[in-house]
């Protein structure tokens, strides 16, 4: 038993990490809610180039094959930073679904998140080629989620490889959650350090401190199922590793609001974009009914 | 204990319904938090106003019809119950009005209340400035003695100000004893925003509409005719207010009540769901509870028990009542719940507005040291 | 609408608060735990005596001929007290469904407190009298509550008129709620203010101060539906009660002990006496599951 | 990334399940926190010493294997999936042992580790006090340097002491330099409670049993043999073994798992319930979650990485989700949760016991202000 990533997998997150640190900034996040596409332009041929859309993909068509724990702390980066990008969709459910990395990938139960830039797209209906769909756009929250509905003739899939293609989407949301938790925590702390109300920080007031501690222990406690179902590719653990991932995600936004007050609730501040993404994620690749149901039926 | 509504109030009740059911607007107006919305909202209050429902429970001669808190809490369940806008009057007539009420000059009274009361005047609340929020009595902006015009000038920032780009007058608290501290030396006063040294700047909340402002005060002239309350008195005027917005005139039991029935509306558009069911079953009774604990205040107001304290437990009750029944509509609507469009988008941006409650007219957190000090009488520190 | 009790009501509750003061202390109920009888010796009697067994029973029949409206207040006063006594059971319950003040009632769905002390049994089977009946004792976490399974052959009794005296009893649980948790606050309330460590009072920590802030709301909203039940008499508005003044005994129960620390976990400190009383009446006269559901029935 | 157990761990695996099927007392064993189930714990805690399953991540010379921290984890699982006992000398075995190995003379190791182990010594802790009880620092009792005999004398009161009453020894903290305040100034010691001077008095905990202790020290002597670390170190070298209370090596994720998996029993034995059916389902899911942290942390301790603050994450965590299991399983009971006896009693005496959990080696208030501080860092004041 060793429960850990290897000091390679920890250097390959920390180069992907400033990648995104440069690259996707709030400011770039910000210009994806008002520009054409959703996304950051550039950013997913860097991300390309350092080989994390093709991560599970064989060598022989442009990948390096690894596995889900390689990719799984890649995609927690992603969410820290509220990539507005169809990572998930495509390094983890399309691109070993495809068996190639150099197509983009779109999908979801129903609503399509970036369907309109992505070459195929998958929906519970089948498959889509990019060409062969009428897209009508309907608005997210997350003005960086560009969400559509997908009519069309779509062709068949195998439902054996959707579904282990969706349990790894599925571990992969709930490690986006987990970076999204880290990132409004870090934030939250930093700004309760700052800001001084009756004199003191507000940070030193005790129901502040709680709120946070309790928000670090839910992330705490969700992170290792995440991993443990990245290794494993259970799909009853993919759904302990999302729900607790959404748990923890959606308390530390409510935590981190809280604790930030007014500033939090302006557009103008960083922290609803984080915030958002988390509300969307929550209820994507499985809400919390799905997937306690998944595990209900597995246990009782 | 008698738990019904007399005949007059019934009469009343089926007036204010049959007329709300008339002229509510459909489709329903565009958020009054932004600039094309508010304009529309007061045509509406307008037509309100016309009908003697814009503020029931006031004095005829300011526009209102003296009905009795019974009477206005029916109004208000109506109001709710016919799915009518959202007030954006509201500060004017549940913050400002309560304390002109009690501290204005008859003058200011004639002045101020009917211009509210009909729309043509609307009023936001200066109160938070960037050091100044939770801590209020960190105010900072200044009001220098001018006597040579017998007035003020007002010099400062005021932020987080509800819809104070919209408005055309704003009340808030200024330091006009720069040697007193803490809630010593402030004054209350009555600003035209339309005064020369005011600028205003709209700031987009959550939700995307430009529902807030900062509000630049450059050397602003105020006549002494709008100081509300003596100078450097305006704390105690301004707690005032304080005790209306956490308490009982700013959210009525029929908000929740109707919210917690559109629950159940959108629970069954979904199909019976046993991991759901028992959480709107809870959050039904919540809203009931809300509004029996409201009966219960009322009956203590109308026989002349002005609640202190006690309104801290309303504060928190409603603001997270609205909360849960926000987050609960989302669940409920799963993958759709992000989606801002549709017959269900009201609830996402009927959860971002939620998430306020908790925050604004002191922080959740402050009202329970509130309650623990003042109602269970725990020590300070 | 006047949502208030009378002064006469106020009165008559003052001064059972009075008696039960002096004659219902933490001793008292510290003896009916190891007694024989699990009741205080001559407080039905007093209690009798006062008017309070018989508030409900026709004046002819020895009773006030009064409404529940006044026996709610009297109930919550048991409940602060932790009366061991069948006092819902036979107010509430017995006495309006047999017209008479001058039997000891016991009733349960299926366990019932106080069984061997009582001239009527009546569970969900049928109405049992005294002298007909096997009981079999079972310990229950409240030493004062004796349990018993019943035995026997049971006269069928009027449905309706059952679940009518099932309505009230629920009600007069709710209240008896109301009334622990009352009691558990203030007690702790006091404890706080005494109690010190890290040179200061532990009432004036935050963390401390925002469980009994959440408790004293608990109950603020629960009263109120206790109230209104006991007016209307509606089986769905004495379900919307006893959940809510369950949810507020559990809560204030839980702070209760969490801010008295180790001197709350001893059983020579009397605030054990109230947790288990409201641990045990939160399962009694139907659960929150029961409650929830009649709830739901109606709403849903 | 490798989550299989090595060949040797599950023949570990294997012999512990083995064993502890033929051996585990059958019927349950009473209460270890009354004398009577005292006496009986300690046979069955000899029979687990002699098969060398009592400490067996201890070295070889003590009475243990030498087990690695997997394999420790192992036996917990199986010991309590097995339903084995609770560990009536756990408070020895899991506060002071660490405490021994890391700063105990190798005289000390070889004179208290064996018979702690075998169960022929019990210890208990001292170190709460009527006036020190969040707040350790605030410790009274006092240590007077005796020259003449070569040692000290100890005199004061410490209380909540976990099965005092039945205990042959106590470890606890004293003030050994009365002029020090708060932290500084104290001597760790170990004390014989058969010593004259020592009075104790068994205190009746919420459950019933006389699980509580005042122990009462009058002019006691303690040899210098019985300082364990430097005189006036004891802070620090405590410190240690509050570490070993509120992290891994008191509650293995075992435990946790077995109460899950008994919650499961009884809801199925109940009858499919869509009402509760979901907490079930959490409640498990915290238990996995549980497991898994720890394999996280263990994989990091076997690396060296030690674990600091991280473990206040652990105790709030795991106390929390005993309450809540328990919790759930009076709720599954209904009307039947408040009985003590038959099939289903053992769930409220075990809802007491878990009350304790939030409360004891530190409030779990306490702990989220050290979560706050040192974990996230947040200023203290």
């Amino acid at each position: 038993m060793r429960f850990a990533f290897t000091d390679d997998q920890i250097a390959f997150r920390d180069a992907v990490r400033e990648l995104l640190e440069k690259e996707c900034t709030p400011a770039h996040v910000r210009e994806a809610w008002t520009n054409a596409t959703g996304r950051i332009p550039g950013l997913w041929e860097k991300l390309t180039d350092m080989g994390v859309v093709g991560m599970l993909a064989p060598e022989a068509r442009g990948g390096l094959e690894l596995t889900m724990v390689d990719l799984v702390l890649i995609l927690e980066e992603t969410g820290r930073c509220a990539a507005p990008e169809p990572i998930v969709e495509t390094a983890a459910f399309g691109v070993p679904l495809l068996e190639r990395a150099d197509r983009t990938v779109a999908t979801a139960r129903t609503l399509v998140p970036w369907a309109d830039t992505a070459d195929v797209i998958v929906t519970e209906a089948g498959r889509f080629e990019r060409d062969a769909v009428e897209l009508v756009a309907r608005p997210s929250v997350d003005g960086a989620r560009r969400l559509f509905e997908v009519r069309g003739t779509p062709a068949p899939v195998d439902g054996d490889a959707i579904a282990a293609a969706f349990d790894r989407a599925v571990v992969g949301t709930a490690a986006q959650q987990c970076g999204l938790a880290q990132r409004m925590l870090d934030m939250t702390v930093e700004y309760t350090k700052e800001r001084r109300q009756f004199g003191v920080p507000i940070g030193s007031f005790q129901a502040v401190k709680h709120h946070l501690a309790n928000a670090r222990i839910a992330l705490e406690f969700a992170r290792p199922l995440v991993y443990r179902a990245a290794a494993t590719l259970d799909p009853v653990h993919a759904s302990m590793a999302k729900y607790k991932a959404d748990e923890a995600a959606l308390m530390t936004a409510r935590a981190a609001l809280q604790c930030h007050g007014a500033i939090g609730y302006t557009t103008e501040y960083d922290l609803h974009l984080y915030m958002k993404r988390s509300w969307a994620l929550a209820r994507s690749m499985g809400d919390g009914r799905l997937h306690r149901s998944r595990v209900g039926a597995a246990i009782l | 204990m008698d738990l019904s509504f007399s005949p007059e109030e019934n009469t009343f009740r089926a007036e204010c319904r049959a007329w709300l059911e008339v002229n509510v607007p459909r489709p329903a107006l565009p958020s009054g938090d932004t600039r094309a919305g508010f304009t529309a909202h007061l045509e509406w209050e307008r037509a309100l106003f016309e009908a003697r429902l814009a503020v029931v429970s006031w004095p005829q001669e300011f526009g209102g019809r003296d009905a009795s808190l019974w009477e206005w809490l029916i109004f208000e369940e109506e109001y709710y119950r016919a799915g009518a806008p959202q007030r954006v009057t509201q500060n004017g007539i549940f913050l400002l009005a309560p304390t002109i009420f009690e501290f204005g000059t008859p003058e200011q009274q004639a002045r101020v209340l009917p211009k509210m009361a009909s729309g043509e005047q609307t009023w936001c609340q200066g109160w938070s400035e960037p050091n100044a929020g939770s801590d209020l009595a960190a105010i900072q902006s200044r009001a220098a003695r001018d006597d040579a015009v017998g007035g003020w000038r007002l010099s400062g920032q005021k932020t987080w100000t509800t819809r104070g780009a919209f408005c055309t007058h704003l009340f808030g608290l200024f330091r006009s004893d720069p040697d007193a501290e803490r809630h010593h030396g402030l004054t209350y006063f009555l600003v035209d925003l339309a005064s020369a040294g005011v600028t205003v700047r709209g700031v987009e909340r959550l939700d995307g509409d430009e529902g807030f402002a900062e509000v630049f005060l450059d050397d602003v002239f105020v006549a002494d005719a709008d100081v509300l309350g003596e100078p450097n008195q305006g704390w105690a005027v301004a707690m005032a207010t304080t005790g209306s917005e956490r308490g009982l005139t700013l959210r009525s039991p029929g908000r929740f009540l109707a919210t917690a029935q559109r629950l159940i509306d959108l629970y069954h558009s979904r199909g019976d769901d046993p991991q759901l069911r028992d959480r709107v079953v809870a959050a039904y009774i919540d809203a009931e509870a809300y509004r029996w604990q409201t009966f219960w205040t009322v009956t203590r107001a109308v026989e002349g028990v002005r609640a202190g304290a006690e309104s801290s437990m309303v504060k928190v009750f409603w603001s997270e009542l609205d909360v849960r029944l926000h987050e609960l509509a989302l669940d409920l609507l799963g993958p759709h719940a992000e989606l801002l469009d549709g017959d269900t988008g009201a609830w996402m941006k009927g959860y971002e507005f939620a998430l306020a409650g908790p925050i604004y007219a002191g922080t959740n957190e402050i009202q329970r040291n509130v309650i623990a000090e003042r109602v269970l009488g725990m020590p300070r520190r």
